[in-house]
């Protein structure tokens, strides 16, 4: 198992989308692409974790990171979960309160675009 | 089904890549004992966190290259008892342990919500061990 | 992905029940290093011929309870080798375990066709190793 | 994982119907059962492998086991395999040559019933 990553561009927010398990091994990745994101100068960042099959603290821990940097430059990271175990996590954690979370990169796209 | 009180005992090299095996290996375990699917990705979820607080303490400590961690799981009065154990260097090794699941803030209260226990053991030569406690349904 | 030339180990009791976990196991290791999975279905069959063949041996000398097997799964040149280890009783071991092997003809014959090579090997202590080698795909 | 067997009675023939994992540990299972309808005067046997996840040599020693058993008798075994993975063990030890195999039940009643 491996973690798959592949950044795209919507209407000027940078967009996320990972495939695959998120832990120890594999977060590592992820933070530097969030860290190359936000020197680019994106600061509102949509992560799709749809077809994330497994994500553990590890990936909460880059995640909450990632946060902290966009939010020195007043930026936001929304996250896109359908699956139900990946929720969980969220809700054990308390990070449902941090993340606004939506069910597809459209919602969380015009609820950038709205606010 | 047989009873699976012997542990079935797996060793893996204190590398992050080799926690996904041990994820995968206790998955197998549980499936056998009887816990659905989605108790089973939970247990997924408290060994991999057990088990990379395990490594980022080993490698704290350094030369991470040489040391593994040894997981047993077993059956014991209707409950799955998963042993997350390695040998850590300094006598103190169980406060450390303990500071350093703490630390981690995230991943213990995500261990502690998915399992019914969570204890951390102290062994014979500064080994620690994390054991974590699942009731088997039914 | 990482390389997985460190051996991922597992011991499970000299039990006919622990086969099944094993073969979940390797299986999962299998999977890791690419595999496909009509591969991994084929390589769990042969782990569980080794395993079976291992612990029938084991029973025949008595005293199974006491008994484990230990197996030891890793990637070497481009491929996976899994070793079916376990201690004998006696110094002739080797040759028993070629023996056996022959006497349970079904199990080798799949054994042989799954796997691209299959060795008896001797360890000190009169250990014997079922070293069991499949190239890894890509 | 472990094995279910459920045995029934078609136009007199015993059929075995199997469904898990065939293995060291629950071959003998299997062959308790055989052997119970060997003494009940089943001669002619259907075994149904339509729902094995696995099989190692474990189950075909038992099968061959019952085999030579119900010819004692004149009887024989038949076999119902669909999937591929289960195929594929017979054809590595030459065992399609020794079991009749059929791809459903009533195939293979009918071929018994027919001979
Ligand atoms: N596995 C983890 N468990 C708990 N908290 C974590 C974990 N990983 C990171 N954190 C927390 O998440 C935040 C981000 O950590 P990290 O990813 O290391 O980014 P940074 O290096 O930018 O601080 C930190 O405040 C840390 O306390
Ligand atoms: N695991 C096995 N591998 C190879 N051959 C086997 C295996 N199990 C049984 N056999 C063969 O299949 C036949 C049936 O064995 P078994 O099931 O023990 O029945 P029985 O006790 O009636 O002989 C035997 O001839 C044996 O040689």
């Amino acid at each position: 198992m491996d973690l798959r990553i592949e950044s795209k561009e919507v209407e000027g927010i940078g967009v996320i989308a990972l495939e695959g398990e998120v832990d120890v091994y594999t977060a590592p990745k992820l933070k530097s692409r969030l860290i190359d994101l936000v020197d680019e100068g994106k600061y509102d960042i949509i992560i799709d974790l749809q077809k994330v099959e497994f994500m553990d603290s590890s990936g909460l821990g880059v995640l909450v990171g990632g946060l902290k940097r966009v939010k020195s430059h007043q930026g936001s990271i929304s996250l896109v979960v359908t699956q139900e175990n990946i929720l969980k996590i969220f809700r054990i954690t308390g990070l449902v309160k941090v993340f606004p979370i939506f069910s597809s990169e459209e919602e969380a796209v015009s609820n950038i675009k709205g606010s | 089904m047989g009873n699976f009180e012997q542990p079935t005992s797996i060793t893996i090299p204190a590398k992050p890549e080799y926690v996904g095996v041990a994820r995968l290996v206790i998955a197998a375990f549980a499936g056998f004992l009887g816990f659905d699917n989605e108790t089973v990705e939970d247990i997924k979820i408290a060994v991999s966190e057990a088990c990379t607080s395990a490594i980022l303490q080993l490698h704290k400590e350094g030369r991470p290259e040489d040391r593994s961690v040894e997981i047993n799981a077993y059956a014991e009065d209707k409950r799955l008892v998963i042993d997350i154990g390695f040998a850590t260097r300094e006598a103190t090794s169980i406060e450390k342990t303990r500071m350093h699941l703490k630390e981690r803030d995230l991943g213990m209260s995500v261990l502690t919500s998915i399992m019914d226990k969570v204890e951390v053991v102290r062994t014979k030569d500064n080994g620690v061990i994390l054991r974590l406690v699942k009731e088997i349904p039914g």
